[in-house]
This record gives C-alpha cells, structure tokens and sequence, in this order.
C-alpha cells in the first residue's frame, strides 16, 4: 500500500504532514489493549459493582423510569439496520430511517394532541431549553417565565443555556407543601403576575405536567392565564414539559391550549442506562414548524411516482443554514425515538389508556397506603400518576439507607435533588407496572419500619 | 428481468404501522389491577382527564416484527457495506460494546441511584475521563454533553464564562469557512456572532486573515485539526499563539480526532477545550443518527466553569458524582442536561479504549491515515483523479476532499449524480457538497477499519461510474435504479410538508 | 431498470468466507498464557500433534460481520414475510422467548450442575412435561428427544422394548402412504419392516387395508392426525380398536399438532405414543433448519421403557433427574442423546404455554383453523381453486392440499413453477410435491399469527401468477427473475457433488 | 371470515371434522396466559435459582464446556433471517443459509482432515450412533467394537440405537488407572482381539479422542490395530468421537486413519444452555459420502450462470426416499451449525492452535497443582488438553459439596457419570481460557481444604 501511495513507510506521510513541535513522541499513558474475553470480565465486574433495578426492589423515578421494555424493542434496536447507519443523508437507501422517523412523528402528534413533532431531540431538560430557543426565534423577547414545578435539571440546564442566547430566567415558585388540594401546584398568582410584569418582554411561559412532585397541575388553566397576562397579539409562547407515559389518561397539551410541549422520553421503551441515552420529545403547533430544531422527515415522492420520504424542511438546520440554524442539533437520537415508537405501537391505542389507568390505580394505593404510616404524610393532595411525594418525619438520608439495607430503594430524596430547603423531609416515589401490589406492601413495610428506627434513634445495623 | 423490473421492495410500496393492523388489535396485556378499586373520579377529576384517545397503532407483536423488520430492509447499513461518508468515521462497531452494554448492572441502573452502589459506574466513568484527557492531553474532562454539537455548545459557554469572570465582554467567535454546519449554529445558540476566516491556498488558516480579525471582541476560535479538507494545518501553532494573543480561547472541534489518536494532542497544539465526538473516534454505533455523545476536556484555566456533575474521587478511592443544586457557591455553567450523560455510550468507548489499548488507538489513526491515502493514490492510478482532483494538498489525513468540478464540467455528471449511481453499486457515497468552498465536493473518510479489498472495490466502482458516464451521462443521471425508491422530490417535500399520516 | 438488469445482491457473486480476508488477519486475541513455561514435547508428544494446519479463515471482526450479514440477506426468513409452509407450523416466534432463553441462568448453565443448584431448571422441565402430558392426555413424558423424527425413533424403540417385554417378536409398522418421509425412514432405522397403508377416499385410513394388515408381526401404526392432508380422521377410534385389538401400539406424529391444542388429544383418541414438535406447535424459531426439539408422551403401559433421565419430584417438592448409569436395572430403553435435551427448547416452549394459557392455546387452535379454511375460501372466490382444487375434503383442519394437476394440463405449468414465481412476489411458497398421492401437490400452512389482510394478499398474488401463466406460461417457467440467485442446477449438484471450498 | 367459509360458526368447522367421542369438552387444566411482563418474571425467578458458571468458580465439562462465546455469535444467530427461516428448500431464497452450509461443512473438513461433511447432526453422543448406522449401511455386518474410553452418554446412546438397528456392541475396557503413562487408555490387547473376534461381522471400531477421561489415545495405532485385525478389504469402518477444540494441536482424524469422524460441536460457539441444543459434527473419507446422514450443502449454478448453493444428495434423505433412507434426521442443527462456523471464523487458522497451545498448557499447570495436593493423585499420566481426571482420597459428593459451599464446581464426579466402580474417587476437571491461573490456583486452595477436611472428617458447615 505504501508504494501506492508512494512513500517509503508510514510515517513519513506523517511526518510530511504534521509539524514537529505538535507530534507526541511518546505511547499514551493508558493501559494496554486486551481481547474481547477479558474485556466483557472488566466491563463485568465493573457492572456487578452497580446495584440496579433487577437487584433491589426499587421506588425511584425523578425523570427516568423502570417501565417494562418488551423484546421486541431490543431485537429491532439491535439490528444493523436500525443500529449502524448514520442520519438518512441519502434517502433512497435510508428509506427505513426516514419512515420511521415519520411514524414517530404521527406518533408523538398523536400523544401531544399536537399537529406538528420533529424527529426527536437530545433528552428532557435540554428540550426545556431548546423549546425556550423555539420561543426567542419566534417572537425575539427575553423572559422566560418559568413554574419551579420543573424537574430541577430542567431549571437548571435552561438557566445554562439561557444565560447563552441571552434570556432571563423569572422563576415562580410553587405552593406550599401541605396534604391538601392546590399545595406543590405552581402558584397561580404568582405565574400571572410574573408573565404581567414584564409582559412585553416575555417570551415563553413554560411549565411540568405532572410537575416534579408528581401533582397533576391545571395546565389548562396555566396556558390561559399566561395569554390573559398579556395584550392580545403578545401572547407568550406556552410550553408545557409532559411525560409521554401518562398522555393515555391525561389531558393531552393539545387539548390544554399548550403550544410547544417537551418531554423526556425515557419511558418509552428506553432502558434506564444510568441516565442516557434516551430522546426528547418535542411538538408543537403548526406555526412553529420552520423554527423547530432537529430533523424532520417529511412524505413525498420518487420519480416513478412511489411513495417515500425524505429528510426536509433542512433549511432550519445547521448542515444548511450554519449561523442562522434553528438549532445547532446533528446527532441526536434516532435509534432511542425508533424504541419509542416501537414502544408505542406494541402498547397501542388501548394500552396506553390501560396502561395509565393501572399506574393511576397502584400509585393512589401506593400514596394511601405510605401516608397511612407514622411520621409519612403527604406532601400534598394533588391528583398523581405514577410518582408522588411523602414527608418524612426524619431524616430522609438516613431513612433511605435504612431501607437500601432491607433490599429497597425507597425513592429519591427530594432536597438532594432541588437543593430546596421547603423540600426537607420529602421523598419522591415512582410507581411503574413492574411495582406490583405486592411490592409496593414491601416497601411500606420497609419504610414504615425505617422510619420508625429513625425516630426512635435506633442504631443502624451495617450490613 | 425481462418481466418486471421492479425489485420486491420496489414493488412493496411504503405504509406505516398506522395504515396496517386493525381495531381491536394488540401486542401488549396489561398487568391486572391489584390494588383496592377506587373510584375514578377520585384518582383523577374529569377535567384533568384526556378528551380524545390518541390514535396509536392498534397491532399484534408479529405485525409490529414484520413491519419494522420490512423497514429495515430498506436501510443501508456499516456492517452490511462500506461507508465512507466524510466527517463522521464510520469505523466498525464492534459487537462486544453492544453485549457489555446491555448487562443489567450498566443498562438498568438508574441515574439517581446512590453513589455507594453505582461504584462500577461511577469508577468506568472516571476512568474514561482520565483516558479521555491523556489522549487530548488536556487534564478536565466533563462527560456530560449529548453530541458534539451539544460539546460545542458547552465549549463557548465555558468560554463566554471564563471571560466574564475576568470581567471581560467579547460578543465575537471565529470560524473558517471549512467548519462543519455545527459550529457556526452554536456560535450563534451561544449568543456569540460570527466571524467568518477564509482558507489560505494550502487548505489551512489564511493566516493574515486570522491577525486581522483576532482583535478584543474575539471570545474564541472554533477549529477542527485536521480540518474538513482531511489536511493538518501546519500553522496551529502560530495559529494558538495569535488566539491567546489576543486573549481568547482556542476550541478543537473533536470530529476528526480518528486522524491523530496518539500522535498528536489537541492539548499540545495549544487547545483550551475540546470536544470529542465518542460516536466518531471512539465508535458508538451510529443508530441512524444518533444516540451519540460529546464529551469535554479542558485546560486548567477553563476547569473552574465545568458543566456540573462530573466524577469524582475521594481519598478512600471511593467515586462520588459532584454535587449540582449548589450551583450559586461554584462558577459553574450549570448543567446541560439531565443526569450524567450518555452513560451508555460511555460503557461502549470505554470498553474500545480498553480493547485497543494505547497502541491500538494509535495504530487505528495510524491505519485510517494509510487507507485514506491509499484510496487516495488508487484513485490516482485509475485515472480518476482526472475528473476528480483533490481539492488541496498532495496527501491527506485520514479524509480527503475531492473536487467533483472537472468531473461536471467534462461529463456533465454532478456530484449527486456520482453519489446516487454508487447506491446502485452497493456503495454508501461520501459526503457531499461539503466543505462549502470546494466545488461539487466528495469527503471521502475510509476508516481504519476497512480492508484494501474493499477500497479498491470502492476505487474501482467510481472508475466505472465515470467510464460510464463517458459513454452515457444519462446513466448516473438517472440513478439510482436498484433501490427501493427512486430519486425522492425534495422540493416537494418541503414546500407542502407532510410531516405525519393523517389518520381518519 | 433500464440500465442495468442486475439488483445489487445479484450483482454479487458467492464468495465463501474462506476466499475473503488475507494472512494473518484474525478476530481472536488469545489470552495470555499465564502459567509457568513447560516444554512442549513433555506436554504433548509431537506423535500425538497435527502435523498440517486446519486451514480455517483469517479475516478480521469487520470482515466477519459483513459477510455473515451480506449472507443473511440472501435468506427469506419468516420475520420478513409470509411463510406458509405446510407441515411446518411456521408460526410467529415472540421475541420474549429469545430473551428469557438468553438469561444466564438458563443460557450458562451447565448439564452436569447438581440437581440442588439447578432446581429453576428442573422445575421448568418438570412443568413443561406436566403441561405437554395435559395437551396431549397421556401421562408420562420424556422431553429428551432432539426434534420429530428423534421422538419417532424414540417411539419405535419404545414399542420395541414394549414387545420384548411381553415376549412379543413383531417386524412391521404401518404407516400410510400419505405419511412424512421421517416416518418410513425411522421403521427402518428402529430395525422395523415398513407396511404401506392406502388412503381412502375421504382421505382417511383406507379401514379395510388396515383391518388386512393389522397382523400379529405388526408391531406399530404410526400416525398423524390431522394428516398430511389436513384432514381429521374420523375413523380414528376404530383405527385404535382395530390397532389395539391386533396387539399393536399406536403412535402419533404430533406435528399437526397446532390443529387440536385444547379441542381433541392424542391419548383419547387412543394413541399409546405421541412426539411433539416444540419448533412447531410450541414455536420455536426454525434456525434455517433447526434446532427443534422432540419430546414424547406416553401411556402407562409404555412408561416403563422411557429413556432416561426424566425430572422427577421429590415427596418434599425438590426435583431430581433420573440415575441414568444404572441401565441394567430398568427396563428403560436407555438413552437417545447426552445430557436433557434441547433445554433452550424448552424454555421457549415454556415461556410460550405460559403466555397463552389453556384459553390461548385452544385459541391458536381455533384460529389456526379459521385462517386455514379462511383462506381456502378466498381462493375459491377467486376462481384459482378451479385449477388448484382442494385434493380431499370440503373444509380443512390447520392446512390444505391442493392438486397442482388441473394448472398443469390447463396452463402448462408445473406446482414448480407456480412455487418459484410466488418468489417474486415476496411470498415463501407452501410445501409442495408432499404429500406423494396428490399430483403435484401445494400443502398450505397459513398458522394462526397470520392476518387475514396477508391471506388476502396471498390468495391474491396465486390468483394474480395464474393470471399471468394463462396469457404467457414462459413466465412462471422462468422464474423467479428478482432473488439473489435465479433458478439453479440441482442435478449438476448431485451429479459432480463440491460440497466443500477448494483451497489453495 | 365465516362467511367467506360458509359456516355460521367456527364451531362448526370442528364439529363437521372432528367426531364427537374423541372432542376434548373441557378446558385445558392449564394455568391462565400471562403477559410478557409477567412471563419475564417468571423465567427470571426460575433462572435465579439455577447456579449458572457466572455464579460460581466452575470446572464442569464432561462433554460441555464454558468456553468464551463471541458476541458476534450471538448478534448473527439473534438475526430474523437466520434465527426463523427453516430448512433451505427453496435455494434462490435460502442462499445465505446454503453458503452457511458450505462454509461450516469446509471448517468441519478442515478441522478434521477429512474431506466430506455433513451440515451437522443433532449432537454428539447421538453422533456416535448415527456413524455406527452408516457403517451398518456400508458394509451390512452387525458387530461393534467400542471402547470404552468413549463418553458414557455416547456408550448409552450406542446402545440404544444399536439395540433398535439390531447390532451388537462390544465394549473394550480402557487400561487401568495410575499415574503412568498408559493409564486410562483403551486397552489396545483387548481392542484388538475383540475386533479379531468377530472380525468378519466386525462393521465397526469406535473410539473417542481425547477420551472421557482427558487421556490422549494414541489415534493412529488404535485404526492402524483394528485394520490389522481384519482379512484385508474386510476392515471395518473406523470411528473416532473427537472434541474440535483440540484440533488445533492434536493431530487430526484425517492424520490417523479414521475413516469417520464425529464429535460433539457445543465447545464452538454454543451456550451450554443445561445441555442443549448444540450441534453434532460428522465427516468422513469421501467414499461415505453417499451413505452420510442429515443435511448436505453442494456448490451449483443458476441459469445466469451465477454461482449458488443447493441441498444436494438428497436422495439419501427420509423426505426423497423413505425408508430406504441414510437417516431419518429431518429438522436438524442448523443454527448452531452457523454458530460454529461463525465461531471457527472468529477464531482462525492461527487462534484454533494458539487456543490449542493456552488449553495445554493452562491444563498441564492445573493437573500438575492439583496433584501436588495431599490426598489427590493423578488418575493417567497421559497428556492432557483441556480436561484431565484426578483421583482423591475421600469421598467425591462430599468434597465437592465442600468446594460449592466456596463459590468453586471443582468438576464432575466421574463414577456418577460412568457408573463404574474403578472410577471411585475420580474427579473430572475441564479448564477453559475462561478459567485464568488465578481461578486454577483458587480451585487447588478450596479442593485441597475440603479433601483435608473430608478425610480428617470434619463437619459440613452448612451455607
Ligand atoms: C467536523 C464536525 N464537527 C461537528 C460535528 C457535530 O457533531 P455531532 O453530530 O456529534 O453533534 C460533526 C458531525 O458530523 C462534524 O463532522
Ligand atoms: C408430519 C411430520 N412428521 C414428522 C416430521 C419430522 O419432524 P422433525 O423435523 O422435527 O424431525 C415432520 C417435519 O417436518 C412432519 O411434518
């Protein structure tokens, strides 16, 4: 090959290329290669070393769930076809790509109740502020008024990338915690009165449903407030961040007057893969459709009059437009959107509606029954789903190691995660369709036992 | 086929998982009810409820395997054929990542899982920073963006961070007009503007140009090296002194990180961050586009304003995740997204890193170099660098840019034209029409992993297509024949769009 | 296509994997030796060594993965498409089953683990055989066997042993002439004599042949019910009393055995002796020709003689496997193979009794049937009955035979040509030439995972091919045009037999 | 659809078919269908309580081995279009599992220095039986002399196929036991004069290589011995069970003089998967060809002229002609064939020796260790590839009931497996590359102490 290319070794064609002063002129310091054999033992004891969903009975969710994934999901995502192409750059032999694109498309149209998806984004919180970008693109103001009903890493990276394109952040806070009705929901006053203040110069008015305390909010009633708030013609761009699991049960934001809604898609037949990859969902109504980020595949034709589909509306993009892209997005995540709306499918029409009803029915169970327990009540009244929150009166750490000891984890510690001092004491709990009955008695047992060393100052064992 | 001379996948024409099944059908049983009935409205008040059920797809599992498998015959793929699209290194993804990957213990861990019992996570995760930032030669990796996009945009956040630390203001980024479509994007999504650098006759940096834009408004360069044309720009190091003269940052735009793995570090150029692209270099399967992943690496100037959370290592050797709801006491950007990042994508470049070690990895980039340069010369010997010269330069890197100007000009065939006669050779094409400023350009990146068989098979198909288009342009110009679908209306799709099936 | 006849996979010819790759490439990265040196001859002499290496393949990962995927891709397989092979049960394979059968637990199991640490196991034998022995209503069951014709031999030697028992020497087994050719094959392999059996004109046992032959050298009848014509013999409990009274067993070849799950069993209708098909009735994935798996059932009379190791139940609910060295002792014919039997097989099966239940399986039954007489219909509606007439009967069980003869003296094409030119249109033809006593038989199989949207399309596209051969039989005579390979020379094959690449 | 039948029921349909009398009127007593979820769960909770080779330090073989299984393997064989195609009877849409064919027929002849095989046979101990029939075909007689150095399975299996076929097996005792050289072999006297006997019905001659014991049979001598035996052109079919793992390194069946070769193929590329399924291989000098039994590939060409692939010889099978078959074997091995193939592939001409060579010697050092513990013993001084015997003072069941209490299967318990009271005390230890020295060393550590213990009768400690 080298005299093809005629030189005389290899590393003349470096030396030809790169200066002298930039050649690194030692090995890297890493550790040799192995074969395949002892490295599936490494990776192997590296994973034995994670305690995971299959290894204790485990209550957490926070923005990622243990939702069954059928087989399927996994035989399709592992096949070449779906596993080893790139984006769909050329259609003709990308046909199956682009399909599927389209019917995850339909698919999350259908979910939202929205008329127009793209082909997914990164994840959840970072769809937040992508459909914020959506927001500046489109009406060019600078606030954000967002509910602290949102997961906090949503808060969090929207602030990030906020603090980028230049926008500021009006957080409003929720209601108070406090077992009845209203409390966790965003505070309804203080979302109108936000969304006033700066009328003029307020881009978006973005909120969670459910919100990061489980609570069903009234999206309905937030959207409309936050166009009353402001001159008609003004109106903010209303985003709402869903979880596409409940959208079976749920008003849909299409129904709710929502105009751009996000969402981590995780629970559609993506696994939990310690936090990614998975995709962000994200539609919108029609008006937004040149301003929204990421691909889109759209129908058309080939020369012989055959139906097909191509990669379109590209002139959004940044392999198109560079600087003036609606977003800088390439790789995303195709092969997590083609688990979703494989997902979708095997659930169909009717499973997702049962689907939800049994999540509903196990996750009141589950809120009844561990309210039930001495020094656990409920953070509030709020309809939920298929997470909740419970106070504990004791200390959350120290409580949810008790119970990791007992073979249970028995959900997040909300204060750890929203760094909110009003959030001490509180323990978020997700319920999925592998959370039978049976467990959820387990961890009442569990944790109404923990609880209860925990008051009584009783030594922890070490296990 | 002298009866009809459509393919069966010709023949079948597309209809979606919606268009097929019927009511009533399912693939999904729902687990029983188990708990205490509870009366509906209770659980959830009418009005929270949903109106109209979203129209999903009513179908039995082997209606749902026949329909996607059907679909993904109509998908070329890496490890059916080569893939030598330009700037994305389709390198071969070995199986094991895959294997390793779906253990429980990595796959079904979830992301809030106590640091205590996720050691073997948090311990790979580690360990891929410290490789990552010893092949960059950069010390601070944060693993945490999506893609390199998703890097690059953390890039000039850090940047815009570190200025403003130093209590500086500078609104401009500079880019050449080789970059890839990503890094003016964020430069832009960054709140930055952009500065165009032309490309001097070498293919690198026009260097006068360079000293005339980097003034006190210029918060950073975005640079790729070796660049988009597949060329080492020999002047990086007078390059990352101007930048730094003039006070900004220098960002290394990682895509093309295959060509020096252990030959030369972004670090050691000069580079005060960079992205890696773990997809590309470090071989994620690419998933149809994606799921990929962009870490960074950082100088220790830059280390302050890290993306929250990275690993961690306390002095028991014990791995923790840093701390993230106390982002006012740090400086911080904050996070980029939920979670950790593509923990997924990291088991399988780890697992790469691991299998081939430091020599492997230098002899990947090393081989990717040779091939690229061996295609290169054959193409060359065919005569095909007649019709399509390389833009710039005599060798190449691991990728090389042709020009496909010749070639339209003398055949009458263009770029896409070559590109979509190759499909009926078997061949995914190059990138195409990129970089911007080469006419009817090719990138062509053969990969590490491909044989010399397949690059002469390549080289030769190429030959053919151009002895063909000789004789006949309308050939190529007709192409693809063999497809499942003929050349798609693009126009159309875009001017009407219809972006979902309608249903009812 | 004007350009080019050739799709891409004709367009590439066969090359074996022995003729890719280059010397000295390799997937395989040996452990290190990790053990102290040793001289070489002390551990294996050099008489005792190979003197002329294997001249396995050198090819690298890459290359290994695109030659075995290029090569799937010249298969039908019946993920992609309709597979109505008769007699084959070619029904969906859920994709759960691969999962659970992938656990390490079953799939890292070894065959010698002690009864104690491999009770899940046990307990799933001992539950499949429970389950197989209620489906088919004879007690006693043996999973052992490897697929059908395992289980036949199995059954012989069974009858054997039972005979010998008794004192009884017996040379012949009936069969009838409709019979699978694994049938007559085993009587000679068990050391038997075989006896052909007319059909009448029902379809069914010709009762007077029977009644002539059943004989006191007849050691056996064996058959299958529905038989190979689809149809239920209603002279079932005659052709028991008739077998019975003669002093013969009575064998049933389960592999029509999807037609009657949960509406008719073996042991009542007097069989003394059933294998099951698990790759069949109990779905799993055919391989491209295995693996299958076997097992038999048997009545009381015959239990003594089962091979061993069966799972047995201890009194305090711990399952063992059966002593299998002390032969001598029981009258057990001993064993058929090593270890259990097609474990993998049976989890599959397993998972698949579970899944649908007692309901589910008389469901599949029922619907088996339905889409068989279903589609029986549709033809009928579309005239192509007229030259493909149901060879027996009015309805059918599971499957149908139709008589290709009226196509072949009207249309001047043979079943041949009508199975080769389904191939074009994307169809996997039916069984055909089986069974011998109908000219030119086409044996139909739709099974009960198929929607009537594709019996539709099938029905359709024979209708459509008789069409087409009515105005031009060239066409089916040349087909197929679109597959990988067009039609190919079987007798220079058997003529001149290259079963193996040439090296060197 | 009834319409479209003409019936108003579908009961109809049976009742007009199946008579009355032999209707099942009741449901099946069955348990209810579950859905995928519930059924994962459930095999899951079934597989937790095997002791898989992940779960414990295991030295089992005795026929099936825990060699490494390449993910490869898994990825291919878990692909649609070769995991639900059945047997290739139409060849212009079954090329790739034709071609499959071809190659792992090649990979078979090669390793074995015979020129034809077969496409795989059900596996190996039914193997031995099935090349026994084809020398009954071949040459009509009805004696068979086997040794008994063959696997006990394999001599069970012989046994009852030869019982239906009507032939008589012989069996020839392996010399006793002693850590000398010679120890453990088929007693080549008694092989002689056993096949001399009965020379003239004498159809064939049977051993197994390495035998069941880990001896390494002198191969030549024992065909050289039993041709010797005969009237010239009155030999019998030679016959050696072989284990292709060892081909690399041990001279091949070819290089012996036998004229037929089997083995068990599960080392290649095979889960263990509790004993099946696997694949058995079967090649033989070409003058058996027509008297093979199963599945033959053969090279051909289509009417383009394109070469291709077809099941040939097929007058030999059940399906062509009946009863007058070479083998009733229809549904056979297919994909694990492919496995094995793939595996072959995998590994290569230079890996099979350099694999070869590491068994060897990681075996040696293991034999070698054990034996230096007190109370254990060589059970033959023969070489040794991949698995060796040992003998221990103290009852076998309750030492390896000690060692499993440790995490360690120190291997199988020979006289379980042949029921013969000289291997009292044996114990049979299989080491793969997956077992390291580390993992060898840890297995003298605990075998040493649980012999120690056992024979200073010390009490069980109960896990
Ligand atoms: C040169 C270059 N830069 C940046 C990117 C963007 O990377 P990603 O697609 O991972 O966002 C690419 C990807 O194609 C690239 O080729
Ligand atoms: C009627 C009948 N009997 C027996 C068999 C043999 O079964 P197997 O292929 O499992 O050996 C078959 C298989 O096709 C069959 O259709």
């Amino acid at each position: 090959m080298l005299a093809a290319i005629g030189v005389g070794s290899l590393q003349e064609i470096f030396d030809r290329q790169i200066p002298g002063e930039v050649r690194l002129e030692r090995p890297l310091a890493l550790p040799e290669g192995m074969g395949e054999q002892d490295v599936y033992e490494h990776l192997r004891a590296l994973a034995a070393r994670n305690t995971s969903v299959e290894e204790e009975l485990s209550f957490l969710g926070a923005g990622m769930y243990d939702h069954y994934v059928p087989a399927l999901v996994d035989m399709l995502t592992e096949r070449s076809e779906f596993l080893t192409p790139y984006t769909p750059y050329q259609p003709e032999i990308s046909q199956g790509g682009l399909q599927v694109m389209f019917e995850y498309q339909t698919a999350i149209s259908e979910l939202t109740g929205l008329p127009v998806s793209n082909a997914s984004v990164y994840e959840g919180p970072s769809a937040v502020a992508a459909a914020a970008y959506l927001a500046k693109l489109h009406n060019g103001r600078r606030r954000l008024v967002v509910s602290a009903g949102l997961h906090p890493h949503s808060l969090h990276t929207l602030r990030t990338y906020a603090h980028g394109y230049g926008m500021e952040v009006v957080e409003v806070p929720v209601t108070g915690a406090g077992a009845r009705d209203g409390a966790c929901v965003t505070d309804a006053e203080a979302w109108a009165q936000a969304i006033a203040a700066g009328a003029a110069e307020t881009s978006a008015a973005i909120f969670a449903q459910p919100n990061f305390y489980g609570a069903v909010e009234d999206a309905a009633a937030l959207g409309a407030a936050a166009r009353a708030a402001c001159e008609p013609g003004g109106e903010p761009v209303v985003i709402a961040q869903v979880d596409p699991i409940t959208l079976g049960i749920l008003a849909s934001p299409g129904e709710c007057g929502v105009d751009v809604a996000v969402g981590e898609g995780q629970a559609l037949g993506n696994r939990l893969d310690f936090g990614g990859p998975s995709f962000g969902l994200f539609a919108a109504r029609e008006q937004y459709l040149r301003r929204m980020p990421g691909r889109i595949a759209g129908e058309t034709a080939d020369v012989d009059g055959r139906r097909g589909f191509v990669l379109t509306l590209q002139t959004r993009e940044q392999h198109i437009r560079r600087e003036k892209a609606t977003s800088n997005i390439c790789t995303a995540q195709a092969l997590n959107a083609l688990a979703g709306v494989v997902y979708l499918s095997w659930l169909g029409r009717r499973g997702l509606v049962e689907l939800g009803e049994l999540l509903l029915a196990r996750t009141h169970y589950a809120r009844e029954t561990l309210a039930a327990l001495p020094g656990v009540e409920k953070l509030h009244g709020q309809p939920v789903v298929r997470e909740f929150a419970v106070r504990l009166d004791a200390d959350v750490p120290a409580v949810r190691r008790r119970c990791a000891q007992a073979g249970v984890n028995a959900g997040a510690d909300l204060q750890a995660l929203t760094g909110r001092e009003q959030d001490r004491g509180g323990l978020l709990v997700a319920i999925t369709e592998r959370r039978s009955r049976a467990d959820i008695d387990r961890l009442a047992e569990v944790l109404g036992a923990a609880v209860a060393a925990e008051r009584a100052g009783e030594p922890t064992v070490l296990a | 086929m002298s009866v009809s001379a459509e393919t069966p996948l010709q023949r079948e024409r597309a209809r979606t998982i919606f268009q097929k099944g019927a009511p009533g059908r399912r693939a999904f049983v729902c687990p029983a009810v188990d708990v205490p009935a509870a009366d509906a409205g209770e659980l959830l008040p009418e009005r929270f409820r949903r109106a109209r059920e979203a129209r999903l797809p009513e179908v039995s599992e082997p209606e749902i395997v026949r329909h996607y498998v059907g679909l993904s015959k109509r998908n070329f793929d890496l490890d059916s054929g080569f893939y030598p699209l330009g700037s994305c290194t389709r390198k071969h993804n070995p199986r094991l990542h895959e294997r390793v990957a779906a253990l429980p213990g990595h796959a079904r861990l979830h992301p809030l899982q106590d640091p205590e019992r996720a050691q073997g996570a948090l311990e790979l995760m580690w360990n891929l920073q410290q490789a990552l930032a010893e092949i960059s030669g950069l010390p601070h990796v944060c693993l945490q963006p999506s893609a390199g996009s998703h890097g690059e945009l953390a890039g000039l956040l850090l940047t815009r961070a570190y200025h403003e630390d130093r209590g500086e203001v500078r609104h401009k980024v500079l880019a050449p007009d080789t970059s890839h479509g990503t890094n003016p994007a964020t430069v832009t999504m960054a709140g930055f503007e952009l500065v165009k650098l032309a490309t001097g006759p070498d293919g690198g940096i026009d260097l006068d140009d360079l000293r005339a834009k980097a003034d006190a408004d210029v918060a950073c360069l975005m640079l790729t090296n070796p660049n988009t044309l597949g060329l080492f720009d020999r002047d990086i190091v007078e390059i990352a002194r101007t930048v730094h003269g003039a006070g900004a940052t220098l960002y290394y735009d990682g895509a093309n990180l295959n060509a020096v793995m252990g030959l030369s570090r972004p670090g050691d150029m000069g580079f005060d961050i960079v992205h890696f692209n773990l997809h590309k270099s470090f071989t994620q399967p690419h998933g149809g586009g994606g799921p990929g992943s962009g870490p960074i690496a950082v100088s220790d100037r830059i280390e302050p304003y890290l993306p929250v959370p990275r690993v961690l290592q306390s002095e028991d050797g014990a791995f923790t995740l840093e701390d993230d709801t106390g982002r006012a006491q740090s400086k911080s950007i904050g996070r980029l997204r939920g979670f950790q990042g593509n923990y997924g994508c990291f088991v399988r470049s780890y697992a790469y890193i691991r299998s081939l070690g430091a020599d492997g990895l230098e002899d990947a980039s090393r081989t990717a170099v040779l091939n690229a340069n061996y295609l290169l010369a054959r193409l060359r010997e065919l005569g095909v660098a007649e019709q399509l010269p390389l833009a710039y330069g005599e060798l190449c890197m691991h990728e090389f840019v042709l020009s496909g100007g010749p070639m339209k000009r003398e055949l009458q065939i263009k770029t896409l034209d070559l590109a979509k006669r190759l499909l009926d050779f078997g061949f995914h094409p190059p990138t195409v029409y990129f970089p911007l400023l080469v006419e009817e350009a090719l990138m062509v990146e053969p990969t590490e992993t491909e044989t010399r068989e397949t690059l002469d098979a390549f080289a030769q198909a190429l030959a053919e297509i151009l002895r063909e288009a000789a004789e006949d342009p309308e050939i190529a110009r007709g192409a693809p024949y063999t497809t499942p679908v003929r050349r798609l209306d693009e126009v159309a799709a875009a001017k009407q769009p219809v972006i979902r099936e309608r249903l009812d």
